[in-house]
């Protein structure tokens, strides 16, 4: 049979436009506007999953975002496999394919659920605390079965097919909810020029309005909604986004909101450009809450048999859907919500049984429609048990004593397939929570209202406002007030007419007593989706736990996927009727976000894969990897690691590379070292108190050498600065400390020394910087430049200006290989084609390029630290034998220096740095090793140091090493051990840090 | 000593420049592109210190340009005739824009003008321009920049560094269908596939 | 105390569950203790807990202005690691995990302790580098740890994109096998239940409102409940830390910032280790209920609001989905935000203070809770001894002055 | 997410602009030679770290690039005003007790 519970008429599904879909293998058909639930429901789906710890039969509850059973796996291909989609909230397309994340072999027969019938009773909240502990050893297969156990759906194996864009907004107003109150708001608003945003988690905007019976001057309130829409699309700044929800509400009115584009249409987005779902990034000025309220269910004993409902999904489904949920029906009501369902229900042709209010004299309009249609009306009453194991088969009721918590009078069994309850209405105040404001109980709501929070306006249900007249009315005076708080002039806009029904007054029913003690009766779920009962709230309590917090940590009380909508505060009205207090004494429900699940896809957006993080590349970026560059990563940057010829490895194309800057030359794309543009009267005074030593001697085209100290004394950076005129400096940083440091130099002028006339700007990226080094770096270089090079009139140190290859250029005689160095710098744009022409006589001086590689392999040979590989934030400049760099007697006192005189800083058996040369030269000691002095002793070893940097040397024909060594500086000579995790101890020397030309002649030639 | 190092990096003709984009290859967006992305490379760049407060100083930077110091913040003050432009980055920082090759004579003017504490930086080698047109070139900064692109916060005439994707840029708007993107060349591969990405569901025409 | 079995499950189900004792009593505070321990989370509770069992000293009070263990022992990734560089660091993590390792049965309380290993990724060569250094030093202490390559790597976490193709590739990485997580309220709730049944008076929603100091000498607490005196007070109140030192007239080297995380909604077992990644700046492990908890960086401003900023919730979860590209289609169910106090050189105070009797124990940042036994018990015996114990000795205030502080930032990153 | 005056640019922005730089108003000692090891110390390290009322410093760092301190409530977050660098905060926690500017 197709669609057993489709009403021939009514709803708003497309019956012209029928939809395959399957549900765990089995196909079904529905229509378009069906949610899967819907769908579901129509076909006369009753179990839709087994619960998480008992694996009870579950079937669909609510018609929302509140949803804790439909929880199901969605996905027709690996790729698109979605765990954990709410059923409630997921629109039918063709082709669906969905299955219960828990049961097995399936759903309907449920092997675990033998386990939970008769494992039931020790699985209490927290059982696991008091279990599994004997033999210690046995825990980790414990849990293993514990984690296999767990889990709703599964996550897919294969990569995401689909992307997931942010796109950001600001706006005066930003309205969540598209219901009565919030349409309203935005057709005020939207009058007023405002920037305006209304969004609704729904397929489409209305709210209530989609399903009420109301009538909007005069007419079905579906025609008010749709004219109300047509005003709102037409005005420019209004932006309308259905199908979005705000999932978190940040500080500042910032507002997430998870706009699903294409979910809808299928399991992936039929287009590869549209993203799968949006997340818009919101600064509003004013915030509505429009958010509307949740239908709480009543506690009572199997109440998570399937036939069991909300009022208002009962309602929802029949007038949204054309789809009744069953057969016969039970209302248990504590408001006039339960006899809507009834009215509904019998609307739809089928019988309702009774409605059985806990109220004594209920009088609302709506109670007194169901006694003119002969609706059974039984009072004082409430379902307190539900029958049935796979769907329900009748409903036991009594007469309840609520304050006394006792049933009372005669029981009665009424055959029935559901139960619909209601127990009242929460205001959806998740989201202001989020900021961190405590909702507020109000007593005469029976329910939490939203905290304050700057900027942002409650209206509606959202507020504990239900009935629709006044809804509106709080919609547009919300909208108002927030035009006012943006500055926006007040704007007229007349209220439609709703009729203003009478209501009885909702009493407070959140558990019905049973025959038995709570303990004892069966199963009373508060927690559906993580099978917490009021048995197990009574047994926290029982157990001392009587925060609400702790009940809720102890019993896992909405740390569901439902995050507790339905279950939170029947959760805590039951724990404080146990502790004998009220509800804001038992505490306050805070919210985290998100409302509702996001997926991680959506959140990241854009900024993965090759976008993740940018990729920084320089101007001869291209030719590297035409010249088959390995890249290392340093900061974002993307540098030359070593250039393989042929089939090198690593070590082969390191040795080539260093043996073609020593015997020869080789360049290196030094462009990514920071450069700062230094100008100003004091610019000298201020590199004075930035670097360790002296500034003020040195002179034009003059370069020299300088570390830089944070002011606890430890190394920060260090670089060559060259003096370009008297007021104009450019420094150079380390290229993973460029934007560190330009801040750096920006904080201590701004803030501490703002009289001092110099200005900072970064030139890091104007400048190409090529560095040729080696004894025949000068021969190569004279083939392309004008500038004398000869010793003399150029000296190591220095800095001139002139032609290279026809491109302006300035050039640096600094060395960090120890042989003679030129670095070219040249505006870069240009240094593709200098690089090029020094190219042209690669095979004439035998030019090699070279990576970062041989860079460090170089510089440890002539002792230069890196920072960060040598350095690690706690070493001084004295530590690294780096006295000659500090000056001590400088008038200022320079940024570190006086950190430097502390007690521990002036220890004399501090970590120091030197070199190390292993006792079997082909030993290349692992950077990281840690040193002892004695191998022999036992662990823990005294540690003594570490090797910092550690290299084969083809040119020492040996490994050699960079290490931090306590006392090191008076140790040289002495052995030191490595033991390594090998078992293999190596044995090094303590020798000079410098292991190659330590006059430094190579680069002085 | 002299007190300031200044030289013409430009070089003559004969030497091929690239552009921080000169590696990446265009793309053709259908008869109706949503999005327009061009390249104006090589422009000159200079980026200006001083004190605002200093009429001198002012009057100055107006003589040399054609066109007043823009003292407000984020103010972007063109000389159409010039070709150039002069954008407020900072109280006392400015960029200005110029067209290529004549960063060297609009320094030496600015300095023989101005006296006192300023600083002028050829930072030519170091940026890129991209402009974006299209009828969704709003929808593609929206996606792009936490900044409020709106045309009531962001009109004609103004300019604003900020972020831009995980970058930062500057963000300029010369004209009422066009708008400008700063970049640094670092990162300016970065931006650019960020830019194609994000266009992708309007359609883009790019010739880089 | 009740103890607790599964023999005694079962016979509690028989009656109902109707039978099972308080955890711990309600007590009224007496007017004067021996010692008063100032922070009712995992780390007071833990140090109550110590001074009774191995010290004797029973008659302790533990004041917490709101409920038992609801700062960060509930807030937090629950992550259990020792692979610290810094000897001084990884002695005292190390007493830790040793403790951690017996507890359950120490405390005949679940903590679920569950030793599935923990790998710290390597994107870069310092990165490896700073593997190897770590993992060399630990082994030398008697730490367990490896370094290992992309494929081991890849072996242990199938899960794990270790592509070469990635932003920053997996080079390799540090594995510790005994680390692990727990079940963070657990251990608090077992260390109350513990210290109750040894006659420790657990008093919550009492805050500490004022030190009384005579003379240089701590003589007791004003709390809302008015005063209760004892000559050896312990602070271990993590973020309020700043708070209570005002009130004694002392300044600490801490600032209070939000650290956030997040869990996804639960999923079948799909990553059995924990997973940190500082370069990245990621890390996820997977709870025993199936969900993904997943940590965020420390926003850089000072808060006490239990909440941060969006960006770096944003910023987490794009490098959660660039090493686990499969955990795209994954919801996040749920973010929050801790409070953690942090030192400048990233490791805690165990240290006396000026105010002779007053003690603080303080500035763990993220490094909390993988600490909570052995913080607790290395406190215990400071405040019964009235000095240092050794292996807490280094974690002196008087570090910052000296200068020689144990700077654990290179090593540990994020450092959860 | 906070959004940000800047006192410079005159303009909200967002917090992805800005970068935290710790507590304002922290005075490098005028003569660092003939301080004590605890005044360099309490320099160097020790903050106020209030729950409630705080002057803190921010770096503009992708915009213009300037540092400037913010009064902001730690608990709410809330930003009680901006003020560039060399000013005094017109709101402390002192102005706030005595019941002047909220």
């Amino acid at each position: 049979m197709s669609q057993p519970n489709r009403l021939n008429q009514g709803g708003s599904i497309d019956r012209s436009k029928p939809l395959d879909f399957t549900f765990n293998g089995l196909r079904y058909s529905g229509y378009e506007g069906d949610t899967l639930a819907s769908a579901l429901l129509a076909n006369g789906v009753d179990i839709v999953n087994r619960s998480f710890k008992y694996s009870r039969p579950r079937g669909i509850v609510a018609s929302g975002a509140a949803e804790p059973n439909a929880i199901v796996q969605l996905g027709s291909t690996e790729a698109a496999q979605v765990p954990n989609v709410r059923a409630t909230q997921q629109a039918l397309y063709q082709g669906l394919s969905a299955r219960s994340t828990n049961g097995w072999p399936n759903v309907n027969h449920d092997a675990m659920g033998l386990l939970g019938k008769l494992g039931g009773p020790m699985m209490g909240p927290g059982f696991y605390y008091k279990t599994f502990m004997a033999p210690a050893s046995m825990w980790m297969t414990y849990e293993k079965f514990i984690r296999k156990a767990a889990g709703l759906g599964r996550a897919p194996q294969e990569k995401d097919p689909d992307i997931y864009d942010h796109y950001n907004h600001h706006c005066d107003l930003l309205i969540i909810g598209a219901g009565p109150a919030g349409l309203m708001a935005a057709l005020t608003a939207a009058r007023s020029g405002a920037r305006v945003i209304i969004c609704d988690e729904q397929e489409t905007f209305g709210g209530s309005l989609l399903e009420t019976a109301d009538l909007l001057d005069g007419k079905p309130a579906q025609q008010w909604l749709a004219n109300a829409l047509v005003q709102l699309s037409d005005c420019g700044d209004v932006l309308m986004l259905p199908r979005t929800t705000a999932n978190g509400y940040h500080d500042h009115n910032f507002v997430t909101l998870h706009e699903r584009r294409t979910e809808h249409l299928a399991d992936t987005a039929p287009e590869a450009h549209q993203s799968r779902s949006r997340m818009h990034h919101v600064r509003a000025g004013q915030v509505i809450l429009a958010t509307g309220s949740q239908e709480r269910p009543v506690v009572y004993a199997n109440n998570d048999v399937p036939g069991n409902l909300l009022c208002s999904a009962v309602s929802c489904y029949i007038r949204r859907y054309a789809v009744v949920p069953g057969q016969k029906l039970v209302v248990t009501t504590a408001t006039d919500i339960g006899y809507q369902a009834a009215l509904d229900w019998l609307d739809a042709g089928r019988e309702v049984v009774a409605v059985v209010d806990c109220r004594a004299n209920p009088d609302g309009d709506r109670v007194k429609q169901a006694r003119q249609k002969g609706i059974r009306i039984i009072t004082g009453s409430a379902v307190f048990e539900a029958k049935g194991s796979k769907r329900v088969t009748a409903a036991r009721i009594a007469a309840v004593d609520l304050d006394a918590f006792t049933l009372t009078g005669q029981l009665e069994e009424l055959a029935c397939d559901t139960i619909a309850s209601s127990g009242g209405f929460s205001p959806v105040v998740h989201l202001s929570a989020h900021t961190g404001a405590r909702p507020v109980w109000n007593e005469e709501a029976l329910g939490f209202v939203p905290g304050r929070v700057k900027g942002m306006i409650p209206a509606g249900g959202a507020d504990a406002i239900y009935s629709l007249p006044a809804v509106l009315e709080s919609g547009l005076q919300a909208a108002q007030q927030a035009l006012q708080s943006c500055g926006y002039a007040a704007v007229s806009v007349d209220l439609p007419k709703a009729s203003q029904r009478i209501e009885s007054k909702s009493a407070a029913l959140f558990q019905v007593p049973h025959l038995k003690p709570t303990s004892r009766a069966p199963k009373q779920f508060v927690d559906l989706q993580n099978d917490v009962t009021a048995a197990g709230i009574e047994l926290a309590t029982r157990e001392g736990f009587e925060s609400i917090e702790h009940v809720k940590r102890y019993t896992a009380l909405g740390f569901g996927t439902d995050q507790g909508k339905l279950g939170n505060i029947n959760g805590m009205a039951i724990a404080a009727r146990i502790l004998g207090q009220t509800i804001p004494e038992t505490g306050t429900t805070v919210f985290r976000p998100n409302y509702t699940g996001i997926t991680f896809g959506a959140i990241a957006g854009r900024h993965c894969g090759e976008l993740f993080d940018p990729e920084r590349y320089t101007a001869l970026h291209a030719w590297h990897l035409k010249r088959g560059a390995k890249f290392e990563d340093v900061g974002q940057w993307k540098r030359p690691w070593y250039f393989p010829v042929g089939n090198e490895t690593m070590h082969e194309a390191v040795a080539r590379e260093c043996q073609a800057v020593r015997e020869k030359v080789g360049i290196l794309d030094a462009s990514t070292l920071g450069k700062i543009d230094i100008q100003g009267a004091d610019a000298r005074e201020f590199l004075g108190r930035v670097y360790t030593n002296k500034w003020a001697q040195l002179g034009l085209n003059k370069c020299r050498y300088g570390l830089m100290c944070k002011d606890d004394g430890m190394v920060m950076d260090d670089g060559v600065t060259t003096c370009l005129g008297d007021n104009h400096f450019l420094m150079t940083t380390t290229t993973g400390g460029a934007a560190a440091i330009l801040d750096w130099l920006e904080l201590w002028h701004q803030t501490e020394w703002p009289e001092l006339e110099v200005y900072f700007n970064s030139v890091t990226d104007h400048w190409a910087t090529m560095t040729i080094t080696g004894p025949r770096a000068r021969d190569l270089l004279s083939e392309v430049t004008d500038i004398d090079l000869s010793k003399d009139s150029f000296k190591f140190m220095e800095c001139r200006e002139g032609m290279v290859a026809g491109v302006p250029a300035r050039v640096y005689r600094i060395s960090f290989t120890g042989e003679l160095t030129y670095e070219i710098n040249v505006q870069a744009n240009y240094a593709m084609h200098v690089w090029n022409a020094l190219f042209e006589h690669e095979s004439t001086y035998g030019l090699t390029p070279y990576g970062t590689e041989t860079m460090h392999v170089l510089r440890a040979e002539k002792g230069f630290i890196i920072v960060g590989q040598d350095t690690d934030g706690s070493v001084t400049p004295e530590d690294l034998g780096m006295q000659w760099c500090v000056g001590y007697d400088k008038p200022f006192s320079w940024i570190g220096k006086r950190a430097l005189s502390r007690p521990d800083t002036r220890r004399k058996d501090r970590k120091q740095l030197v070199g190390l040369l292993p006792t079997d030269p082909s030993v290349v000691l692992q950077e990281g090793a840690q040193i002892v002095f004695d191998p022999k002793q036992s662990i823990p070893m005294k540690m003594k140091g570490h090797v910092t940097s550690s290299y084969y040397s083809p040119t020492l024909g040996q490994g050699f090493a960079l290490a931090l060594v306590m006392g090191g500086a008076e140790r040289m000579g002495e052995k030191v051990y490595m033991p390594m995790a090998d078992g293999r101890v190596h044995e090094a020397e303590i020798v000079s840090p410098i292991f190659l030309d330590p006059k430094g002649e190579r680069q002085n030639v | 000593m002299s007190n300031v190092a200044v030289f013409d990096q430009n070089a003559g003709a004969g030497v091929l420049a690239e552009s921080p984009l000169s590696h990446v290859s265009g793309r053709k967006g259908g008869s109706s592109p949503g999005v327009i992305l061009r390249e104006k490379a090589f422009m000159g760049y200079l980026t200006l210190r001083g004190n605002a407060a200093d009429a001198a100083f002012c009057e100055g930077v107006e003589q040399v340009l054609g066109m007043p110091l823009p003292t407000a913040p984020m103010a972007l003050h063109q000389n159409t005739q010039k070709g150039s432009s002069i954008l407020w980055i900072s109280p006392d920082e400015w960029l200005i824009l110029l067209p290529g090759g004549t960063e060297y004579e609009t320094e030496l003017a600015l300095r023989a003008e101005l006296s006192g504490h300023f600083a002028v930086v050829n930072v030519s080698g170091g940026l890129t321009l991209l402009t974006v047109t299209g009828p969704d070139a709003r929808h593609l900064l929206h996606k792009s920049t936490g900044y409020d692109v709106h045309p009531r916060n962001f009109p004609v005439g103004k300019g604003v560094t900020t972020t831009f994707a995980k970058a930062t840029a500057i963000i300029r708007r010369p004209s009422e269908t066009t708008w400008e993107l700063v970049v640094r060349r670092s990162f300016a591969d970065y931006c650019y596939r960020w830019l194609v990405d994000a266009s992708r569901e309007f359609g883009l025409d790019a010739e880089i | 105390m009740q103890r607790y079995s599964g023999f005694g499950l079962a016979k509690h189900a028989l009656s109902h569950n109707e039978n099972w004792q308080r955890m711990w009593r309600n007590p009224t505070p007496k007017k004067k203790y021996d010692v008063i321990i100032v922070g009712g989370g995992g780390h007071g509770l833990a140090t109550a807990y110590y001074l009774a069992k191995e010290h004797g000293i029973t008659n302790v009070a533990v004041i917490e202005k709101g409920w038992l263990g609801g700062g960060n022992t509930a807030r937090n990734t629950t992550i259990v690691r020792s692979n610290y560089l810094w000897d001084e660091a990884a002695e005292l993590y190390e007493h830790a995990m040793k403790l951690w390792e017996g507890l359950s049965q120490d405390l005949n309380y679940n903590v679920m302790f569950s030793q599935r290993g923990v790998l710290n990724l390597g994107h870069t060569l310092q990165d490896m580098r700073d593997i190897q250094r770590r993992v060399n030093a630990n082994r030398l202490n008697g730490i367990d740890g490896e370094v290992l390559d992309t494929q081991q790597v890849k072996e242990i976490c199938p899960v794990l994109d270790c592509s070469p193709n990635t932003r920053y590739p997996v080079l390799g990485a540090s594995w510790q096998p005994r680390g692990g997580v727990a079940r963070h309220d657990a251990v608090a709730w077992g260390f109350a239940r513990g210290a109750d049944a040894l006659g420790v008076d657990l008093i919550q929603q009492t805050e500490v409102i004022g030190m009384r100091i005579e003379d240089g000498q701590i003589l007791g607490v004003e709390t809302t409940r008015g005063f209760i005196a004892a000559e050896t007070v312990g602070c271990v109140a993590a973020g309020n830390s700043g708070v209570l030192a005002r009130m004694a007239g002392i300044k600490l080297p801490l600032e209070s910032h939000p650290l956030q995380a997040l869990v996804s909604e639960p999923i079948k077992p799909v990553l059995d280790t924990v997973v940190m990644s500082n370069h990245v700046h990621g890390y996820c492990s997977q709870s025993d209920k199936g969900d993904l908890v997943i940590g965020a960086g420390i926003d850089g401003y000072n808060g006490y609001g239990q909440r941060g900023s969006y960006p770096t919730i944003e910023h987490t979860l794009q490098a959660i989905v660039e090493m686990f590209p499969t955990f795209s289609r994954v919801r996040m169910n749920r973010q929050w935000g801790g409070i953690v106090d942090t030192c400048p050189d990233a490791c805690p105070i165990l240290s006396a203070t000026p105010v002779k009797g007053l003690f603080f124990n303080c500035g763990w940042g993220t490094g909390g809770f993988k600490a909570t036994p052995g913080s607790g018990n290395v406190f215990a015996w400071t405040l019964a001894k009235g000095y240092a114990h050794p292996i807490a000795a280094p974690f002196s205030i008087d570090r910052f002055v000296s200068g020689k502080l144990i700077d654990e930032h290179g090593a540990a990153g994020v450092a959860h | 997410m906070l959004h940000i005056y800047c006192p410079y640019c005159g303009e909200h922005r967002e917090e992805s602009e800005f970068r935290p730089k710790g507590q304002a108003h922290i005075l490098r000692p005028k003569d660092p030679d003939n301080c004590s090891d605890e005044v360099w110390a309490d320099y160097l390290f020790f903050r106020d770290n209030p729950r409630g009322l705080h002057h803190e410093m921010w770096l503009h760092a992708t915009g213009c690039r300037k540092y400037f301190n913010v009064t902001r409530d730690t608990v709410s977050y809330e930003i009680l005003e901006t003020y560039k660098m060399g000013e005094q905060p017109k709101i402390t926690a002192q102005s706030r007790a005595a019941g002047g500017e909220k």
